[in-house]
């Protein structure tokens, strides 16, 4: 019974926290986007939260530049334990443009485990939305 | 039967039960005026309207995994949360909700005890300091040294302005001021000067939007909780919430005349002027922007403190004239 | 008492990775130390690999919010190098998007510096009304960020009379919205008290230091590359450069909100003449050698381009500066002396695009004197690691 | 103030220095000045002309030489003022002390392309990463870049 029920809980409260490692933020607006009135991601009990150690969920975008991947492992490693991570546009999934430029490592999921990836460049705020909520479907 | 109806008062009624599901409901309704406010819709796919939200915050904390820093001082850093809760949980027990009789000063309700409840409600905020200054991270000691400027700011004016209807109604039991102001509904007009001023101290105390600079999320991160997660934070949730309920109780006693009425009535008044207080704290926090911390000193002193004298001549004033 | 705040690569003021090192005694920053370059991803290398419609998609990409800018500085130059000469109304639909895009930027921006001040509803009202401005470019390109309505020698796509009255509609309910916001950013008293006099360049800092766009406009600097060097059709295009002389980011608030104003004339003048005929023309694969220089007032500031072709089809070099590498000077300028509740806003003033500018500067005075900090991580959190070498007053004893 | 009367008046302020000067369209003009010339010219162009605001520098890698632009721009026009340097011995003199905003394009350019700025106020690295080998410079011609091998996570390469 505890465990349906912390399942439950963790289905209706993802924290999130939002990384930026290198893109264009053009994904990250529409992150912070989706929290406004219209995409409103509150309904879901998503908060966006600006510590590691209080967030659940991290949403990733960008092909992670060279200096900023230890940093991208030391908050991985930061955030308590059920977590997950969503790579959010092209660049966070595969580099997109920037494939092949000498300062970058191709998508997150070159430096850390990703469980999501929400594809687009810029994902709309409503693909973020449908991301997030197939990935607590997931849990 | 004394042991079973005093443990009854502890777990149940003003106790542990009873805060957490009202205190959740008033996170919740908090959280909705606020969304609304800003034309959105806040938590609705939680429950029925999103009721459950807070619940499940609270939940998904308490499984998480618990981290504490290394060079961080572990005994001060998991008792704090624990300490907060019990404190703010005890202050509850003193107000004049349904279960005091007026003649016989029991010991939820004695001369004295809106000194004990102000006091008590002033210790949570050396807790947030403490929790700042043994989580050794930056931004949580600043936090903490925020938190007690601001100390310095809000304080003089909150116990002024609360006490000066106490002074009207002559005594210092919450349940016989509440009383006091029953009789004479018409005296709660001269202390809406020191409901405002009250108000807005409480926000402060709170440490809520005009106010909420101890744990800015732009500036310093996380404030006084960068370093919490799991089940302590979920405490610490807690025990805001908890202390939203019982300042709003405590205004709501002292300047709204309290809770009339026997066990339903008295109770249905309570849960209706902590919402109208508290829905004046979200409005409050929706419409302004948070202020520096020098700011919030100056304001402090050149506003409120100033208004408070003015709110105690007044009841002098009127004392006088009455007898 | 020196204290370091990192404040570092992630931090909810800054959607972006920049790491800003202050030291602080008390609450007043007495020097910053801008370090950057984690947005670096070598755009100008990859950039003499592709062929010049390719590069079009990559100077789009280089930021997220004046993607229009970087794309039209772009192929403004190459249509300059292949002289050729894109029709009116390709130029037209072109510098429409380039305003509604100004739009969308400067709410953004005041959106963010009210999340930055702690005013919430304010970003909530201003990002809900840039929907409107979002749906409206969505209609016209097909996306709402990284429109690629651009191509060599005009316009990818036409406007039909529906989407110009709904575009017309749109001004009309956001110019209503923009004067309660401009009410509203210049008297709400607790915002202005956090804006007011705070992050003071005064006009020759902005000369000296090359300030740009709305943050050299909001010192009294009149400079508007719309204006000096008129590209495209804004000769014809009647509008005035707005400026302020208060000089903090009050003004640069003030400034924002009047370019707004001004852009929803220009957009309604633009709409109003659109001259019929085609909207591109085709344009060579190949550039004659040559090199070439385009300006372009992107919504933060001058933006520059410089190309130089070697005859192939692919451009020999190509040097990009966005306006926020000019901004960084001056924002270490502004930085000393400030608050710690500070140091979200006056960055925000700038409205950093750090995307943009990946090779910003790090400029700070040497702290000679002071003994060097050993080099630690510059994440915010503290991590246990780096406490280790970091001599502080000792830990945090319990004084009982 | 037209193209022309600009550059009447820069020949008359500047006299010999200038070895070439180019007007390929309408408001941009393009200069070619010695090396060694630079500051005179720049704090000339600075007091003279009004040329107060350094756009920013372009370097270009043609080969056996380095060729670096200084665009600068005023109210009429922008002015792109042109040296070169042998790629043996990559040497400028440099400008913070005229235009304090230049730091930023001379760190720059030191990094990317390994010329020496004599006299930079801060010769510590722009933007690439703390780990990046110290002796090659990415923008030069002759720098390629192998990219290592992607590795798909789950193992099916």
């Amino acid at each position: 019974m505890l465990k349906r029920l912390a399942r439950w809980s963790r289905i209706k409260s993802p924290w999130i926290l939002h990384l930026n490692s290198g893109a264009c933020n053009a994904c990250d607006i529409e992150i912070v986007a989706a929290l406004t009135p219209r995409f409103d991601l509150e309904r879901l009990g998503v908060l966006l939260k600006a510590t590691p150690r209080h967030a659940d969920v991290i949403i990733c975008t960008g092909p992670v530049t060279r200096q900023v991947k230890d940093r991208l492992i030391r908050i991985y490693e930061q955030v308590p334990d059920p977590k997950f991570v969503v790579a959010v546009g092209a660049c966070a999934m595969s580099g997109c443009v920037y494939r092949g430029a000498y300062n970058i490592e191709g998508g997150i999921d070159q430096v850390i485990p990703v469980d999501a990836y929400v594809p687009g460049c810029p994902a709309r705020p409503d693909a973020i939305l449908d991301g997030v909520v197939k990935l607590l479907g997931k849990l | 039967m004394a042991v079973i109806r005093t443990l009854l008062y502890l777990l149940v009624y003003p106790g542990l039960l009873f805060l957490f599901v009202y205190s959740t409901f008033c996170e919740w309704f908090d959280r909705k005026v606020y969304a609304r406010l800003q034309n959105r819709m806040g938590p609705t796919h939680t429950g029925k309207w999103g009721l459950l939200q807070p619940v499940a915050d609270f939940i998904k904390l308490m499984s998480k995994e618990d981290i504490v820093p290394d060079l961080a001082d572990k005994r001060l850093f998991n008792a704090l949360p624990v300490f907060g809760l019990a404190i703010v949980s005890a202050a509850a027990m003193l107000l004049p909700v349904w279960n005091f009789d007026l003649a016989v000063p029991g010991p939820t309700s004695f001369a004295g005890d809106i000194i004990v409840v102000l006091y008590m409600l002033s210790l949570p905020t050396l807790i947030f300091f403490l929790a700042g200054w043994a989580s050794t991270s930056f931004f949580s000691t600043i936090g903490a040294t925020r938190v007690l400027t601001m100390l310095f700011g809000y304080e003089v004016p909150l116990f002024l302005s609360v006490l000066s209807p106490a002074l009207l109604a002559g005594s210092w039991r919450l349940a016989e001021i509440a009383h006091f102001y029953q009789q004479k509904p018409l005296l709660i007009l001269p202390n809406l000067l020191g409901f405002v001023v009250a108000l807005i101290a409480v926000q402060a105390k709170l440490e809520r939007t005009p106010f909420d600079i101890p744990h800015a999320e732009t500036e310093v991160v996380g404030g006084t909780f960068t370093e919490y997660s799991g089940k302590k934070l979920a405490f610490f949730r807690l025990m805001t919430d908890i202390e939203m309920v019982v300042s709003a109780g405590l205004l709501a006693a002292v300047f709204l005349a309290g809770f009339p009425g026997g066990a339903l009535l008295g109770f249905a008044n309570f849960v209706v002027k902590t919402l109208f207080i508290i829905f004046l704290l979200s409005l409050m926090r929706a419409l302004t922007s948070r202020i520096r911390v020098d700011q919030v000193v100056s304001f402090a002193w050149k506003y409120l403190a100033p208004l408070a004298v003015l709110q105690l001549l007044i009841v002098i004033l009127i004392k006088g004239f009455l007898s | 008492m020196k204290v370091q705040i990192p404040i570092g690569p992630q931090h909810p003021a800054l959607k972006e990775p920049i790491s800003l090192r202050m030291t602080v005694d008390g609450e007043v920053i007495t020097d910053a130390d801008l370090r950057l370059g984690y947005n670096h991803r070598g755009v100008e290398k990859l950039a003499e690999e592709k062929t010049f419609i390719q590069n079009i998609y990559l100077t789009e990409r280089i930021c997220g919010i004046c993607s229009h800018s970087h794309a039209t500085t772009f192929v403004q130059g190459t249509e300059r190098l292949m002289e050729i000469e894109a029709p009116k109304r390709g130029q037209y639909i072109r510098y429409l998007v380039s305003e509604l895009e100004r739009i969308h930027s400067h709410l953004l921006w005041l959106g963010v510096a009210g999340h930055e001040a702690g005013f919430d509803s304010f970003f909530m009202y201003t990002w809900r009304d840039r929907e409107i401005v979002m749906d409206l470019l969505e209609m016209i390109s097909g996306n709402r960020v990284h429109y690629a309505i651009n191509t060599v020698g005009g316009v990818r796509r036409d406007l039909d009379d529906t989407q110009i009255t709904k575009i017309l509609e749109g001004m009309v309910t956001l110019r209503k919205r923009s004067e309660y916001y401009l009410m509203i950013g210049a008297n709400e008293p607790t915002f202005t008290a956090r804006l007011a006099n705070v992050g003071y360049l005064s006009k020759e800092d902005a000369i000296a230091l090359c300030a740009v766009g709305p943050t050299s406009r909001a010192s009294d600097v009149t400079r508007d590359v719309r204006k000096d060097d008129p590209y495209g059709v804004y000769a014809e295009v009647p509008f005035e450069v707005c400026t302020s002389d208060l000089c903090d980011v009050l003004g640069r608030t003030v400034v924002r909100i009047k370019e707004l104003l001004q852009s929803y004339n220009m957009i309604e003048f633009l709409l109003k003449n659109l001259p019929p005929g085609p909207v591109n023309v085709r344009a060579p694969r190949r550039a004659k050698p040559g090199e070439v220089v385009s300006l372009y007032e992107a919504p933060r500031g001058e933006n520059i381009h410089y190309i130089k072709s070697n005859g192939t089809d692919k451009p020999e070099r190509l040097k990009v500066r966005a306006p926020t590498l000019a901004n960084y000077a001056a924002t270490i300028k502004m930085l000393k002396k400030g608050f710690i509740a500070d140091i979200p806003l006056i960055f925000a003033a700038i409205d950093p695009c750090i995307c943009c500018a990946e090779r910003t500067v790090e400029l700070v005075d040497t702290r000679s004197g002071e003994e060097r900090i050993v080099r630690f991580s510059d994440l915010r959190r503290a991590a246990e690691v780096r406490y280790k070498n970091v001599t502080r007053k000792g830990n945090a004893v319990w004084p009982l | 103030m037209k193209d022309t009367e600009i550059i009447e008046r820069t020949q008359g302020l500047l006299g010999g220095r200038v070895l070439a000067i180019a007007n390929p369209s309408g408001r941009r003009i393009f200069l070619t000045v010695a090396p060694g010339e630079l500051p005179g010219v720049v704090r000339a162009l600075r007091d003279g002309l009004g040329f107060t605001h350094l756009v920013t520098i372009s370097g270009v890698d043609k080969g056996d030489v380095f060729e670096i632009l200084y665009h600068f721009a005023n109210a009429h026009a922008c002015l792109s003022v042109r040296t070169e340097i042998p790629r043996s011995e990559p040497r400028i003199p440099t400008l913070t002390s005229i235009i304090p905003g230049a730091i930023l394009y001379e760190r720059e350019i030191q990094e990317m392309f390994g010329i020496v700025v004599e006299g930079i106020p801060d010769p510590r690295r722009l933007l690439i990463s703390d780990d990046w080998p110290a002796e090659n410079f990415p923008l030069r011609k002759d720098w390629k870049f192998t990219r290592p091998e992607e590795t798909i996570p789950g193992g099916r390469l």
